[in-house]
């Protein structure tokens, strides 16, 4: 196992330095089809999640809904739209937000739905609208188990953004990743490497943002905690 | 926004009168699960511009009642008329907006600065900017708070400071209509009286129609032109003035609820000035006490009654002498006053 | 035959499909004029039960539906001359069921050798079946402890494949005609799995050997092909040889498979993969019986029951026991 | 079948082997759906699958469970240890499964252990998170009285954070079950177990009837596996439902 | 356990004897980011035993002080002894299991019922389920609730309802030492009147040593042994018992914060069976109003002063009379007490 091991970080390595370019054009390519993927997600998925946190009904339709969708291997989800869009961005496109729909949308709901009872109450009492409630009390309140779902979503979708080979959209680090064949052990561990760190990267950037949008307030409070 | 007879709300002006009377109607409630309603029958009319205290036991249903004239829980029986209008058929957003609510549990939102929390519904009605700073400020003066506070979070103040953000920001835009729920029941004596004067004096200019619950029945007599009683299980006991309670507790409840010093109590209604004689004889002592006109009897009395004084001197703000009042024109006073309404 | 071959694979199929000239050239391109000396040929089935008392022995086969029917025959057939035989169906594709040949898992798996030339041993293809054959088991041998036992008559490479309506207005029999859709292959959309994109097998052998550099590449899920050419999302699809689709059955003359004239797609014949300890333990008979199911898999054999199971959904060892016994075995 | 005749008469190569009819089927690959193949194929092909499919995620799903509780429990406390753990679980989702099989199959074998470690790595990152996210997003009352009470922060994270996290938890094992159901596929990769092999042999030949029959199978299995979730969550949270009421 | 010098709270005995003294010297507290100290250089003792009342300014630092006694927060100087031990270098889980809070904020436990928020405590000692089952019925009756109640969560409860399983909740294992915040804040004043009375029987039997945070000075008056009165920023105005406050507040601060009334809240201190004499007259006269013998001065004063009754009669809670009071006699009692200890 070891021998096997320390083989294979050769191989990487020699990879990286033999194909680094390819590497990093389709590493950026990977990148652009996942926020693309997870943007479309957030689009659809936080607005359902959040509004059917706040009216409190109805998420077992919504969450399942979006839920069940994924139950079916990305791999046929691109099989099954071949027959319906056919090939190309739109097809790995909508798998992907099969994918990563789910996880920003229950932890949306999961967020709003338990915002303190009594911050609420205090909102209604004030004549807020429900939006009003949604999106100036309820959604900055619960900030980071939204962004949860933010970046999950993101690291799974970077991690199977490589079946985009699979929908005749290439390009990207599947090229190399599905195609052990070419590429060996060790290129599809160097591509996948570049996957991990634009996963980890993203992830950071996220983890970035989560503390921008997370109201200062919050964070005192719990803060407040003694340890 | 014009005159809509379909909007209950704007049908019964309560955003452009300032003034509006609540009729509770046989209000019911009763919550999912629990046998015994927490509000039954409930009957009364407060009338427009009119501070009433609602007092009564812990789990008496007054926060109840308070969610059900702003529908933030819905009637299961009966029905509140607000400015003639039923609050079953009236929108909630505007019938909210009418209302300034100052919640028992304080509930600031935590992600907002003070600032913000008071600014809340000023933002939503688009009041230009420094409209809103001025009056943020205005509101923290109000409620003896130093401007200091504006940028600070919720989880920094004390619990007392909470309270005062929370009264602040129901008034911030001054709602005709006010449903008050303790709002000074985490404050010191002193700030308490301080707010409770502030709040008279702004009644005093614009006659909001209040619902104000609290458990110091002397606040009840300060604050309240009409006190209703409730008792166990939400039933009204009695609703009338303060004097009216003092002087005639319907029931024992009643009578045991306002106080066994319920007569000292009474003292607190009326002032020195109302009782006071010109006495040309007060230049000749010298070392009697001296007390404002507008201190209540209770005050004169407790003056009286624990200094070896024989009477004191009851001067105007300004420092001139009214006149003197002995122990015994006080205890005079008070039994003709008695005397006329009948009262024990 | 490549790719496909190597793994059918779910989300991480690393290869890709691509095929030789059609069905009825295989067998003429792969045996040349006379007998090929690596191909079972006309060998008997040992009598009685030899494999009594002999070592257990555990079979392998990859996942998919003609891996299956292969696993079946040689286990099948291994278990009537008396062999204990553990039978580890459905694994992965190329590179997974050769790790677990290499790690011991399994004792011995039927492989399309041309696989064995291009996924396992990443060598470049060969120019003859027996050629590919020798490397293939060279390979075995001095990498695997392992040893290739005869190999079928049939073969299953990768063919490209049309439409018989688009070959008919484009006038296409072979490869080399795609210039007739356009310059360099100018208007040709290729539909395959994703590493056809980079094999010789595929797209570079196109670009290579036919000089069809405009060839626009497809990636898609295994088994799509098909499909994606019905939807016009392609018109050149990529599939294997032995695909029901290029014998008699219910899409007969729907799809014409075009001759590989210049082998890009490789040799794709099926041997057991052997470990040479097994072999020893084991003893002749063993070896004989293996052979003897090899020879009898012929092009038309394997199509016919192909498509018992992939088109009348016929479970595959029913379908293998009903044909060894067809041919003399008995249970 | 056999007869003493066939077993003797050996065929000539010349003449090639004797090709038997094998029957056929009035279910063909180019109809949409054709419920006979599906009675006939029930208790054969489809039933074992679903039911290995079901064993295969549960296993996964209370593995992982256990293992992200116990993580997410540990980074509450130990800060460098959320990213540490992210990193982690992140690697392992990430890594492509067929590269994954490659390195595992000759350590664990060509059987479930194998599948479930790797389905069980891949639940990791979204239980870990939301578990941790919840265990965070705690009131700060509630920790501040516990505190008061002397627990200890062991027992505050246990008696007070956990609880009070649950439907944040819950979320994350609702979605990883579902991950799981679709993942488990990837099985057919090392075993023939799940409804994986139906599914890929089904995409293989390509079968609609089988597609849609195993597909809607893993779609019913996670709608059901999610009601099943959600009731265990509405019973253990029965605070919920309190202060929903009113 | 065993002794252990190592342990302060197992050295001081807080466990096992049930009196300890909490001792402030020179406590300071600065919150990070603020300027001016909440808590400065306090410095008073509390002897063994005693319940001290803390009263003071919202905002003036009585919730940072009890966290600093257990430890929520940490001093910024000084130090605070319980026991003679420090709290800097205490086992803090063991100093809290010692202390019972009630906070400000109530805090119950939302996933919890009822039953279970209080049963918390009893439970982490590993107390039997038999014996937890019955305190918590036994707990629920000393704070007025029905078992019922026991199944319920926080939110079907009301305010006053929550705050008091806060309490029932801080006094379930009995702890020696209490820090309460004002646990009576949000009740009306017969269930506090009821409440503060269960709770000085309690302390009667176990002499636990409390802090207790009140901002209605007549309840500081009749539940304090001792008095600590805060001023703005945290600085301790005056420390000292009750009367003391009232009749020599050491400043006009102090002299607001217990109100101009102070004459009359001091009467509170003192019973009617302590001046009461016999009265054979009393038997001729049918109308005089009866007045218990424990009612305090106040309510005495009360029942004369707005009755036009000359005296009351002051009977044994049996019904025996023990005398009578008049006006005079009352206002003699309290001069006469005033000139032994010089009060004006
Ligand atoms: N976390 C904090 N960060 C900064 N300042 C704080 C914090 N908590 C309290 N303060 C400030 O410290 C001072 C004392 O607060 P504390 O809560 O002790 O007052 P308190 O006497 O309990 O008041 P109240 O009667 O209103 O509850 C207040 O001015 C408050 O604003
Ligand atoms: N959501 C609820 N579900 C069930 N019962 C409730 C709910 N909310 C309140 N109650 C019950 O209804 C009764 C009235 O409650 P309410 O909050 O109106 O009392 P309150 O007069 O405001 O009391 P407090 O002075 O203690 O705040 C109480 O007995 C309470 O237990
Ligand atoms: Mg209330
Ligand atoms: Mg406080």
């Amino acid at each position: 196992m070891h021998v096997i091991a320390a083989g294979l970080v050769v191989d990487i390595g020699t990879f990286f330095t033999q194909q680094g370019r390819m590497l990093v054009a389709e590493g950026v390519k990977q990148i652009e089809l996942s926020a693309l993927a997870v943007a479309i997600a957030i689009v659809i998925g936080l607005p359902i999640g959040a509004m059917v946190g706040h009216i409190h009904k109805l998420s077992f339709i919504a969450v399942n809904g979006g839920n069940v969708l994924r139950a079916l291997p990305t791999l046929s989800i691109i099989a099954i739209g071949i027959g319906i869009y056919g090939f190309g961005l739109v097809n790995i496109t909508v798998a992907l937000v099969i994918l990563a729909l789910p996880l920003i949308l229950t932890n949306a709901f999961v967020a709003v739905d338990g915002v303190d009872p009594g911050t609420v109450k205090a909102a209604q009492g004030m004549g807020m609208t429900g939006r009003q409630i949604l999106l100036r009390v309820e959604l900055p309140s619960c900030v980071p188990l939204v962004m949860a779902g933010v970046r999950t979503a993101w690291v799974y979708v970077v991690a199977t953004a490589y079946l985009a080979a699979f929908s005749g959209y290439s390009g990207t680090l599947g090229d190399v990743i599905v195609d052990i064949g070419s590429f060996g052990l060790g290129g599809v561990l160097a591509a996948t490497a570049v996957a991990v760190v634009i996963a980890l990267v993203g992830e950071l950037v996220l983890a970035g943002a989560e503390r921008l949008l997370t109201p200062r307030g919050l964070k005192l409070a719990a803060n407040a905690n003694p340890g | 926004m014009t005159h809509d007879e379909t909007d209950p709300i704007a049908a019964s002006g309560v955003r452009r009168q300032s003034q509006v009377e609540i009729e509770f109607r046989n209000a019911t409630k009763r919550y999912p699960g629990q046998e015994a309603p927490a509000i039954s029958n409930l009957s009364f009319t407060i009338p427009a511009g009119v501070i009433c205290c609602l007092v009564g036991p812990s789990g008496g249903g007054k926060t109840t009642t308070m969610m059900l004239v702003n529908r933030l829980i819905d009637l299961t029986d009966g029905d509140i008329l607000i400015g003639g209008a039923s609050v079953r058929s009236a929108n909630t957003t505007e019938l909210r907006r009418a209302i300034g609510y100052v919640i028992q549990q304080i509930g600031l939102f935590p992600h907002m600065t003070i600032a913000g929390n008071i600014a809340v519904v000023p933002k939503l009605l688009g009041w230009p900017r420094a409209r809103i700073r001025e009056r943020v400020l205005e509101l923290l003066n109000l409620v003896q708070l130093d401007r200091s506070y504006a940028g600070r979070y919720p989880a920094q103040l004390s619990g007392g400071q909470q309270q005062r953000i929370g009264l602040a920001r129901a008034l911030a835009v001054d709602p005709p209509l006010m449903l008050m729920d303790e709002p000074f029941g985490a404050l010191d004596p002193i700030t308490r009286s301080a707010l409770q004067d502030e709040f008279l004096k702004l009644q005093e200019r614009i006659n909001k129609t209040v619902i104000f619950v609290t458990h110091d029945i002397d606040e009840a007599i300060k604050m309240g032109d009409r006190i209703a009683v409730l008792r166990e299980g939400g039933i009204l006991a009695q609703f009338g003035t303060a004097d009216d309670l003092l002087a005639h507790p319907v029931d024992d409840y009643v009578a045991d609820f306002v106080g066994a010093d319920r007569g000292l109590k009474r003292l607190s209604l009326r002032r020195m000035r109302d009782i006071v004689h010109p006495d040309p004889s007060l230049e000749a002592k010298p070392n009697v006490p001296t007390i404002s006109a507008d201190a209540s009897l209770r005050v004169g009395l407790s003056r009286l009654f624990t200094t070896d004084a024989s009477a004191v001197r009851v001067t105007e703000n300004d420092g001139t002498t009214l006149g003197a009042v002995t122990l015994d024109e006080l205890r005079e006073a008070v039994a003709a006053h008695r005397r006329t309404d009948g009262a024990p | 035959s490549g790719n496909s071959k190597s793994n059918a694979a779910s989300t991480s199929s690393s290869s890709s499909s691509s095929k030789s000239s059609n069905a009825s050239s295989n067998s003429s391109k792969s045996s040349g004029s006379g007998l090929s000396p690596v191909t079972a040929h006309n060998v008997s089935l040992p009598n009685g039960t030899p494999g009594q008392g002999k070592p257990s022995v555990t079979i392998g086969d990859k996942n998919f539906p003609e891996e299956f029917l292969l696993g079946d025959l040689y286990q099948i057939a291994l278990k009537a001359k008396g062999y204990t035989v553990t039978v580890k169906p459905n694994i992965g594709g190329s590179e997974i069921i050769d790790t677990s040949f290499k790690s011991g898992q399994i004792d011995l798996y039927p492989e399309y050798l041309g696989e064995i030339v291009s996924s396992v041993a990443k060598k470049s293809p060969q120019k003859s079946d027996v050629a590919t054959y020798n490397a293939a088991k060279k390979f075995e041998q001095s990498h695997r402890n392992a040893t290739l036992l005869k190999q079928t008559p049939f073969q299953d490479v990768d063919v490209l494949f049309v439409k018989t309506a688009f070959a008919k207005a484009n006038n296409l029999k072979s490869v080399g005609d795609l210039t007739n859709v356009g310059a360099k292959g100018q208007g040709v959309t290729y539909v395959a799995q994703p590493p056809s994109r980079t094999r010789f097998a595929g797209l570079k052998g196109l670009q290579k050997a036919y000089g069809l550099t405009k060839v626009n590449f497809v990636g898609a899920p295994p088994g799509q092909q098909y499909k994606a050419i019905n939807k016009g999302q392609g018109n050149v699809g990529d599939a294997f040889s032995t695909d029901p689709a290029f014998a008699s059955g219910v899409n007969a003359g729907k799809y014409l498979a075009l001759n590989d004239t210049k082998h890009i797609m490789g040799f794709q014949h099926v041997a057991p993969v052997v470990k040479q300890s097994v072999v020893k333990a084991e003893g002749p008979q063993f070896t004989k019986t293996l052979n003897w199911v090899s020879s009898l898999l012929t092009l038309k054999a394997v199509q016919t029951m192909d498509i018992a199971v992939q088109t009348h959904h016929k479970d595959a060892s029913t379908v293998a026991q009903k044909f060894l016994e067809a041919n003399g075995l008995n249970s | 079948m056999t007869s003493a005749a066939a077993s003797i008469v050996l065929p000539a190569w010349q003449a090639g082997p004797v090709i038997p009819s094998f029957g056929s089927s009035s279910c063909t690959s180019s109809q949409t759906f054709c419920w006979s193949w599906v009675r006939t194929n029930w208790a054969g092909v489809l039933e074992p699958a679903l039911v290995q499919h079901i064993y295969i995620t549960v296993i996964a799903v209370v593995c992982g469970l256990i293992i992200s509780l116990a993580a997410a429990l540990l980074a509450y406390r130990v800060g460098w240890f959320e990213r540490g753990f992210t990193a982690f679980s992140t690697l392992l989702y990430t890594i492509p499964s067929l590269a994954f099989f490659l390195l595992f199959v000759p350590v664990t074998g060509l059987g479930l252990m194998t599948i479930e470690i790797g389905l069980t790595g891949y639940t990791f990152l979204l239980m870990f998170r939301n578990a941790l996210t919840g265990l965070r997003s705690v009131p700060a009352d509630a920790i501040k009285v516990a505190t008061g009470m002397g627990m200890t922060p062991r027992q505050v994270l246990l008696r007070v954070n956990l609880p009070l996290a649950i439907p944040s938890i819950m979320a994350g094992v609702r979605i990883s079950a579902v991950t799981v159901i679709s993942l488990a596929t990837i099985a057919a990769d090392v075993t023939p177990l799940g409804l994986g092999n139906p599914i890929f042999f089904a995409l293989h030949t390509t079968f609609t009837t089988e597609l849609i029959a195993a597909g809607v199978l893993a779609i019913l299995l996670a709608f059901a596996a999610d009601l099943v979730l959600v009731i265990v969550q509405r019973s253990i949270t029965p605070w919920i439902r309190a202060r929903a009421k009113g």
